[in-house]
């Protein structure tokens, strides 16, 4: 199966196992998960020291026959890139299960709540993984229930509502993405005379400007949705506040890096054209999100639909990072999506072990709370900070380089002959980095009304510290939060092969697609010497 | 006389049979405007192929007559049972399953 | 001209299923109380060895055979179609006994009305005369309107066996008469290879398209077409829950088998397919519309029995599209129906199958409502529950994913279809909303009602193989496809 | 040349890190000897590496420590680096020193606090920060200080949390210091993008050759400037956040909620004067740019006059030195805005002595009188604080620029300087003389309530306090009072090291300008009159502030002083509302953010997209399904109508008259190519088309080829008209167009 299909398939075997347990052995549930979510997480550290960094391809691909008629192929790869958001997960999925909190205050049904978790995971870990259209769509898809169950199991008063929010918003995008994936390799029968679903070969594939511009558009919306950029965002803070902590946690930590990572990986390669076209739309809305989901986050008084709304505006850092299409603001991206996985995750898990404790996450209910739980408000502060974005913390390094392939998108492009592709890089790196003003506002507000002022309200005087697997889980965010923080350069060393082989194909296809713009679908760069493989059936 | 005449008929049996399925509100009556269109079909084939020299028409209206033989019995079997439940075979007060 | 006995062996099959089902009349006189249960494990036995004699004659059917002189045909599509109704009848008389004798109505009959309904299907597919598609059709539809009616003392079993029946023969009429124009207007022809042959002349009359159209039209109202679907909600929810799930998947199939032998043969002429009047367009505005409504009708649908038959409909919708597609040409637009067909049909019986399992006589249990806490209660089958209303929804991995998707793939070939395939896309979305409402319900509520299902040990084993086959076809879906499409090669 | 400058930040945070993990067991004795001992053990290394390492490698950039690169994406290359030269090095001394007497104070001031080992690892923490600021060798590792700095500032000042004042206050700081930020990293971008470099020695480097940074940017615009100003404007908006300077002072006098000490350190001797040390650490790229070193001056002077007058009338003892300090801060921009980069560190040096030694004074007074800051209940207490008064008198005398105590000389140098310097060409010449007018007014408006503030704190013979605080008064613990008295030797006479040299022929006694020499480029030479005449100026303005002050307030409220406040009490009143800034901010920007941000949240995210985009198409779709139900009516002979209704429908859809609509025609020359169509695609039934080339009734071409050929005789316009014929069903359709053929 190679290293990559187990990282990708443990945790489903895991879940498999955890629900052959009797309902009654919620430990055994509990360790079972755990004690696979933590092997999957050495097998991906073992993918980890196996990586080549030297190398910017695809790296340990698992390529296997699936449905042969069709020409699909299990086909996997790992590369600077996805490496990274796979360790993010393996590594978010553990801590979770760790955190006593993860399935909320409706406390049922471990068994479940873990399968369902585990399931998730492999997932999230296929997908990223997934180099095959086909393949990454079923990992895309298989995502959704499972996270659908969670929230709307395990979640708060509105879980109905929310779950089936985030399941149509969803949809609607991915379905659509779906009609593209089948467009592509209608297509790419027609340019090469075979069926194929891999993403190295349909990749290759360069539409006429029309088709390719609607082509990006399915894509696009699907994964706008993800992230998701505004106006496309009000599923997020339903799901997000209405879904248990462990919920909480992998969405925002995880899957909203799903929607970046397809405009990545799928949206902006496979049309060069149509990508440069969209992009200042597509940017514009990012900075309109980055600023957006400030301030809505600054008028929250629930502490989660706040941690929610912080999403949308750090989301909007990526998407702007991404087109950039420079290695500064792509990098800066890339981590920017590691970082605010470990910072609002964390953000999550803290407001959670609060509305476990007080069952509420009404900002007025909590005030000085530091008095309590002084080990809890320094790693929260640590969280907290790191969100904000402080120069030593995580969250900083990748809004840092964002902001300046921003602010220098221009001129990095000028001499390929995209002047003017990227709309006033400087004014909307100007008003992107007003977030660092409005993000200190809400969160330090935020922080402010939980853990100081007068400890006035009797409920808060019950409230115990961290203690036993959460000062584990706390310990380990804030470590992790610190170290990428002052140590960015191992993380960013391994995937900037990959970053800057991704601007230099795209730069050659864009010129390729610029050169003829309604030339007929047609394979360029060439494909490898390997022919395609032609599917069974036409 | 031209076969045209007998396909006109044809289908003005068909039209009737049609119409009586439609409008009429008695089980018994509406099975029994199915049998007239049944036998427009029947008519037609008939024309047909007595036109064409041809005598696959005709057997295919022997299928046609068993058949409407079969839907006639296990119409009526239906109709009893119908009948049983409800002490009436009009149509419009079957509405039990709606929407 | 003469009659080989000898042919009959292709047709082995059939010949079990219809010889089961008078054997299973038969010791039903002498059979008395609980030895009923007996005549179902005969029928299934029956089926059993239906299925062994069509994966025997698999091989060599690689070449298509026509026997009797022309009526039939026996190839790789009708056996596959055949495994497929086998496999319903099969399931079927695993889901009923226990369903039937809770409701005080097991009688051999009964399951010899499957066997012969499932005869008729498997007549329908081989069929490549009208006289024989008449015939199959004729079989297949009066077994099913009695099945709907079996439950005689049940007001809605009797109300939506007439509903059925009449428009049932009403569309039979339609059958008839087409048949007949299209008889005379191609000067003498029955069969699917003679009609094909005269149809460039045949269109000099308008009468050949009205006799066209007329059958096709009696075929849309088998697989519940919009606007020839009205017949289904009703009869769907009268008819005794195992039946529905027979209907829902074996006659639909059934009906797709004959229409897409009958438009690929007897009307394939592009004289008939292309332009704006061809069937292929008319067929896709027909899809359409079969699609939008039949999911518009399901969603504000309490009752589940209900709820699933709109959405069988909207499946005859997706299906069609498959069928347009065969029509412009694709190639694998044909294995993709098939696949579909298959996959629809375990999903469809299993999903029936939990709604015939979970009420009992005094109690159908049949509203969304009914549900809540099925989750908790019984994990097992809300879990089997939940993988079918996946697969009608289309959600990997799942048969109903895969099989949406070969389907999709397929007419996305054609860029007439594009917009078609955009409005199944959007139709999946609305499906997947009131599917989830009855996930909501099973996982997301709780209740305390107690649960007394029918249930059955015969009743867990079609769930279970249902399960696991919808899941299978999700996963490794390779193997049927190679099937499905082993026949398009030709 | 390379030396273990990492060793400098890194105690103090190793000594943060130790406290906050394990500090609450602890006893505070341990507590205090790990976080003193941090900052001793980094300031014997400061010291050593300033003293020792540093004069060979002066001339060659300092001392330099590469600890690894940070970050590295695309083009961009940080590197985790630290340098140490003069200036650094000075303010590294600085800082340590300083941090480390206030350590000491700390333990005498927070002896009963509860939290005492979070207070030293913050303080910790805070060195360790402010040392990263000014040995970071490339703008974003000194961000990291930068922002450390204010980081600590936050948790200093929200120290005592239980009141939600000082989390406030807290909060506003670090809100107030992040607009500074944003300009700060402006700057940065710009600076990246025309240099290619983020690396202080580089960045000067290429301002030294100036090229890149000269281009203009935004050409054609109002905003057409060279890329230098704005680098150097954005940067100094930094600047103007940390450092409290106008716009952005607000912060630092709220921030006196926090414990005296933090006052002291952060708010008055290092962290505050960053903006400074950043200017004058840029100073090459100021230099390029007249036009943004006019900015700072004239933002420094003013900010200098117009804090001295919100000094006037503050009542609260650290209030007043608060809005003091804003107002020396003003005196140091004013310095380095003229160029004056010497002086301004050197002011920067002053006074980190005398306005400590003020603070913690401040703090001792508090201290005794209960923790109260009020100064109108106190007076007096020149008795009963002895060494709190001696200290207090030397660091007023300092601060007011009376001759020969270290505020004198750096004060004077800054005035004079602004008066000789020769920055500003063309159209801003006036700038310096300005700047010196508004300084001097200011410096006279500091010794007026410096004075006043030390006339009614110290002198008169009774405190206004009540009898139970009066009660309790008492000086300080000698771990307080030890600080003080450093702190006052080093306000008293931290002025010889900057001697004015050039005025008695010895520039070598000037020990600062030389030493600094290196890095920001020989002392600024101003002439003998012009400086002699401004030091005797300053030192009437000294003294006559005094003298006014003693009139108003000698030996506590005299009736000038009343008759002043009764004369204009509207005035007096708005200079006490510190001329209501804050709630002029509030108005204008605070509040319409939130209401915006609220309003939008409602409308857009509520209403506009939730209820109208979302809920709205579920609507529709819900209001579809239940047209969809109601055809199902129950009535099965309606359901057959429907059936045939359908099915008449498709055969008349199916068999109605399929002709051509549209024309394609083709000319050339003299021929035309005419295709009938239907839309865009040919029809496939069979028509039978008759082609009438000339419209006379007689066609020219027939059959079922929808096509036709057709060669005119002779150029003209004609009229094509083709008839289709469906044989299916007898109709005809006739298509005609007019066809020019030349």
């Amino acid at each position: 199966m190679g290293l990559l299909g187990w990282v990708t398939m443990l945790p489903l075997f895991g879940a498999a196992l955890v629900l052959l347990v009797p309902q009654e052995e919620e430990s055994i549930h509990r360790g079972l998960g755990l004690l696979t979510a933590i092997v999957t997480f050495v097998v991906s550290l073992l993918v980890l020291t196996g990586f080549d960094a030297a190398q910017a391809g695809f790296q340990m691909e698992v390529n296997r026959s699936w449905i042969a008629p069709l020409g699909i192929r299990f086909h996997l790869g790992v590369d600077g890139i996805s490496l990274w958001l796979v360790l993010l997960t393996t590594f978010l999925i553990p801590v979770t299960l760790l955190s006593p909190q993860a399935i909320g205050i409706r406390n049922i049904r471990v068994r479940e709540f873990t399968a369902a978790m585990l399931i998730l995971e492999t997932g999230m870990i296929g997908a990223f993984l997934a180099l095959d259209l086909f393949v990454f769509y079923v990992f895309w898809e298989l995502m959704l229930i499972p996270m659908y169950f969670i929230i709307g199991i395990w979640g708060g008063e509105r879980r109905f509502y929310a779950a089936i929010k985030f399941v149509i918003y969803t949809l609607v995008g991915s379905l659509l993405m779906l009609v593209a994936i089948l467009y592509l390799y209608a297509q790419f029968h027609a340019a090469t005379g075979g069926y194929s679903f891999d993403y190295a070969q349909l990749s290759h594939l360069t539409l006429p400007a029309t088709p390719q511009l609607l082509c990006f558009a399915a894509f696009a919306l699907a994964f706008a949705i993800k992230v998701p950029i505004f106006p496309l965002h009000t599923w997020l803070p339903d799901a997000h506040v209405e879904a248990p902590t462990g919920g909480s946690v992998i969405l925002a930590g995880v899957m909203l890096k799903f929607g970046a990572y397809g405009f990545l990986r799928f949206a902006l390669p496979m049309f060069p054209l149509a990508a440069a076209q969209a992009a200042p739309l597509i940017a514009i809305l990012a900075v309109i999100g980055i600023v957006y989901g400030a301030l809505m986050a600054y008028v929250q008084d629930d502490a989660k639909k706040l941690v929610a709304y912080s999403s949308v505006s750090h989301l909007g850092f990526v998407v702007l990072g991404i087109l950039t299409l420079n290695p500064t603001g792509i990098q800066g991206a890339v981590y920017q999506m590691l970082a605010h996985g470990i910072s609002t995750g964390g953000l999550f898990l803290g407001v959670g072990l609060l509305y476990d404790r007080r069952h509420s996450r009404k900002l007025a209910d909590f005030g000085g709370l530091w008095a309590k739980t002084p080990v809890f408000a320094a790693c929260l502060l640590v969280i907290v900070l790191a969100s904000v974005g402080l120069p030593g913390l995580c969250g900083f390094v990748g809004e840092f380089l964002v902001l300046i392939g921003t602010f220098t998108a221009q001129k990095l492009w000028a001499p390929a002959g995209l002047s003017g592709y990227f709309p006033a890089p400087k004014l909307m790196a100007g008003i992107a980095a007003s977030a660092v003003i409005i993000s200190a506002m809400y969160l330090l507000g935020m922080y402010q009304r939980l853990m100081f002022g007068p400890l006035d309200k009797p409920e808060n005087r019950a409230v115990r510290d961290i203690h036993g697997a959460e000062t584990w889980v706390f310990g380990i965010v804030v470590t992790v939060a610190i170290v990428m923080g002052l140590a960015p350069q191992p993380i960013l060393a391994r995937s900037e092969k990959s970053v800057d082989a991704f601007v230099a194909s795209y730069r050659d296809r864009l010129q390729e697609a610029r050169r003829a713009p309604d030339a007929p679908a047609h394979i360029y760069p060439p494909l490898p010497a390997a022919a395609p493989e032609a599917g069974g059936t036409p | 006389m031209p076969t045209t005449y007998y396909i006109v008929l044809s289908f003005v049996l068909f039209l009737i049979g049609t119409a009586g399925v439609l409008v009429r509100r008695n089980a018994l009556i509406a099975l029994m405007g199915i049998e007239l269109q049944l036998n427009g079909g029947n008519l037609a084939m008939l024309a047909f192929s007595r036109e064409l020299g041809d005598l696959k028409g005709h057997v295919f209206a022997f299928f046609i007559i068993a058949l409407a033989a079969a839907e006639a019995a296990v119409g009526l079997a239906i109709l009893v049972a119908l009948f049983r439940g409800r002490q009436t075979v009009n149509l419009d007060e079957a509405t039990l399953l709606k929407r | 001209m003469s009659f080989d006995a000898a042919q009959l062996f292709a047709y082995t099959p059939m010949l079990i299923l219809i010889g089961m089902g008078c054997l299973i009349l038969l010791a039903e006189t002498f059979a008395q109380g609980a030895a009923r249960a007996g005549l179902a494990w005969l029928g299934i036995a029956g089926c059993a060895g239906a299925l062994v004699a069509i994966v025997a004659g698999w091989a060599g059917a690689a070449e298509a055979q026509t026997h009797f002189q022309g009526m039939l045909v026996v190839d790789r599509m009708a056996l596959f179609l055949d495994g497929a109704f086998v496999a319903a009848a099969l399931l079927t008389l695993l889901f009923a006994p226990p369903y039937l004798r809770e409701r005080g109505f097991e009688f051999g009959e009964f399951y010899a009305m499957v066997l012969f309904a499932t005869a008729g299907m498997v007549m329908v597919v081989h069929a490549t005369h009208l006289v024989s598609l008449l015939i199959g059709i004729e079989t297949m539809s009066l077994a099913a309107y009695v099945l709907t009616g079996c439950w005689r003392r049940n007001l809605r079993s009797a109300e939506g066996a007439i509903k059925y029946f009449l428009m049932g023969a009403f569309a039979t009429g339609f059958l008839v008469y087409g048949m007949a124009l299209v008889y005379g207007t191609t000067g003498g022809e029955l069969s699917y290879t003679g009609i094909a042959s005269k149809v460039p002349q045949a269109t000099k009359s308008p009468l050949f398209y009205m006799g066209e159209y007329f059958i096709l039209v009696a075929l849309a109202f088998k697989v519940a077409a919009v606007p020839f679907h009205m017949w289904a909600p009703d009869a769907y929810e009268g008819a005794p829950t195992p039946v529905t799930g027979f209907m829902a998947a074996g006659v639909k199939a059934a009906a797709f088998g004959a229409i897409v032998r009958l438009l690929g043969s007897a009307f394939a002429s592009p004289l008939l397919v292309f332009d704006f009047t061809g069937w292929a367009s008319v067929l896709a505005v027909l899809a359409a519309l079969t699609m939008t409504l039949g999911n518009l009708a399901a969603i504000r649908q309490d009752n589940v029995k209900r709820l699933l038959a709109y959405s069988s409909i909207s499946h005859a919708g997706y299906l069609l599209i498959g069928v347009v597609a065969s029509g412009l040409g694709v190639a694998s637009a044909k294995p993709a129906v098939l696949f579909y067909l298959v996959s629809y049909t375990f999903t469809t019986l299993g999903a029936f199958g939990v709604v015939a399992w979970i009420g009992n006589r005094a109690d159908e249990r049949l509203f969304v409502d009914d549900w809540a806490g099925l989750g908790t209660k019984r994990p097992a089958v809300a879990l089997a529950m939940t993988i079918f209303l996946l697969s009608l929804g289309g959600v990997p991995p799942t048969g109903g994913f895969f099989g949406k998707f070969y389907l999709f793939r397929a007419a996305m070939e054609s860029p007439q279809l594009y917009w078609l395939v955009v409005v199944g896309v959007l139709n999946s979305i609305v499906s997947i909303y009131y599917y989830l409402r009855i996930v909501v319900a099973m996982y997301f509520r709780e209740s305390s009602r107690a649960l007394a299902p029918t249930d059955g040990t015969s009743m867990r084993l079609g769930l279970l193989l249902t399960a696991i086959a919808v899941v299978l076809l999700g996963v490794f879906p390779g193997t049927l496809v190679e099937w499905a499409g082993s026949l398009a090669l030709k | 040349m390379t030396f273990n400058l990492r060793l400098i930040p890194l105690l103090p945070f190793l000594g943060a890190a130790i406290l906050m993990l394990f500090g609450r067991k602890w006893k505070r004795d341990t507590v205090l000897l790990v976080a003193a001992g941090a900052i001793a053990g980094s300031c014997l290394v400061a010291v050593d590496a300033f003293f020792t390492a540093l004069p060979a490698a002066a001339s060659k950039g300092g001392l330099h420590d590469v600890v690894g690169t940070w970050m590295a994406a695309g083009s961009l290359k940080i590197d985790l680096a630290l340098r140490l030269d003069a200036l650094s090095g000075l303010l590294c001394l600085i800082i340590t020193f300083i941090g480390f007497l206030i350590h000491i104070y700390s333990s005498g001031y927070m002896e009963h606090d509860p939290d005492y080992p979070r207070f030293f690892a913050y303080l910790n923490l805070f060195c360790g920060a402010m040392l990263v600021l000014v040995l970071g060798d490339s703008l974003p590792v000194m961000f990291i200080g930068w922002e450390g700095v204010g980081l600590c500032s936050y948790l200093l000042i929200g120290f005592w949390y239980s009141s939600s004042a000082n989390a406030d206050a807290g909060k506003k700081a670090f809100i107030t210091n992040r607009i500074g930020d944003l300009g700060f990293l402006i700057g940065m971008f710009l600076l990246y993008q025309f240099t290619g470099s983020l690396n202080i020695p580089e960045i000067t480097a290429a301002a030294s050759g100036g090229g890149a940074l000269m281009q203009t940017l935004f050409p054609g615009t109002i905003f057409a400037a060279p890329v230098a100003f704005w680098a150097a404007l954005f940067l100094f908006i930094g600047a103007t956040g940390k450092s409290a300077q106008i716009p952005l002072y607000v912060w630092l006098p709220d921030a006196m909620a926090g414990p005296t000490p933090v006052s002291a350190l952060i708010h008055a001797a290092t962290m505050v004067t960053a903006g400074v040390y950043m200017v004058a650490r840029m100073h090459a790229l100021y230099l390029l740019t007249p036009g943004a070193m006019a900015i700072v001056a004239c933002v420094g002077a003013l900010t200098a006059l117009f804090a001295a007058i919100i000094g006037f009338a503050q009542n609260d003892f650290k209030k007043v030195l608060a809005y003091s300090t804003i107002s020396q801060l003003g005196f140091m921009f004013a310095g380095v805005g003229t160029a004056n980069f010497g002086a301004g560190v050197f002011h920067l040096f002053t006074h980190a002595f005398f306005k400590a030694g003020l603070f913690l004074c401040a703090g001792s007074v508090m201290h005794a009188m209960g923790g109260s800051g009020d100064i109108t209940i106190m007076g007096g207490l020149r008795k009963k604080l002895p060494f709190t008064h001696g200290v207090f008198l030397v660091c007023w005398l300092a601060i007011c620029g009376v001759p020969f105590f270290s505020g004198f000389f750096s004060k004077d140098s800054i005035i004079s300087g602004a008066f000789g310097t020769e920055i500003f060409g063309e159209g801003l010449l006036w700038v310096g003389k300005a700047v010196g007018v508004v300084l001097m007014l200011a410096a006279l408006g500091t010794a007026f309530y410096m004075s006043r503030l030390y006339f009614l704190v110290f002198t008169g013979s009774e405190t206004r306090a009540s009898d139970e605080i009066k009660h309790h008064i008492h000086e300080s613990p000698g771990a307080m009072v030890g600080p003080l008295v450093v702190l006052a030797v080093g306000a008293a006479l931290g002025g010889f090291i900057g001697l004015p040299g050039g005025l008695l022929d010895h520039p070598e006694w000037n020990l600062l300008a030389d030493r600094l020499a290196p890095v920001l480029g020989p002392e600024m030479e101003v002439s003998r009159s012009i400086e002699l005449g401004f030091m005797v100026a300053s030192v009437v303005l000294a003294l006559g502030g005094i003298g006014l002050a003693y009139l108003f307030y000698g030996g506590g409220y005299r009736e000038p002083s009343r008759k002043f406040a009764a004369a204009a009490p509207r005035f007096v009143r708005l200079v006490q509302d510190k001329f209501r800034i804050d709630e002029l901010y509030g108005l204008l920007i605070i509040r319409p953010i939130k209401r915006l941000a609220k309003g939008v949240f409602f409308v857009v995210d509520r209403i506009l997209i939730d209820k109208i985009l979302v809920e709205g198409s579920g609507a529709i779709v819900g209001v579809l399904a239940r047209m969809a139900r109601a055809v199902q009516g129950g009535d099965v002979q309606r359901y057959m109508a429907v059936f045939a209704i359908g099915a008449a429908g498709i055969v008349y859809l199916a068999t109605r008259p399929s002709v051509p609509d549209v024309l394609k025609v083709t000319v050339s020359g003299l021929s035309v190519d005419v295709d009938a169509r239907r839309g865009s695609k040919p029809a496939s039934r069979v028509q039978d088309y008759s082609f009438d080339f000339d419209d006379d009734g007689k066609p020219e071409v027939t059959g079922a080829a929808p096509a036709a050929h057709h060669a005119y005789p002779r150029a003209g316009t004609y009229t094509v008209r083709v008839q289709v014929k469906d044989p299916n069903w007898g109709t005809s359709t006739s298509l005609k167009q007019k066809v020019e053929v030349r």
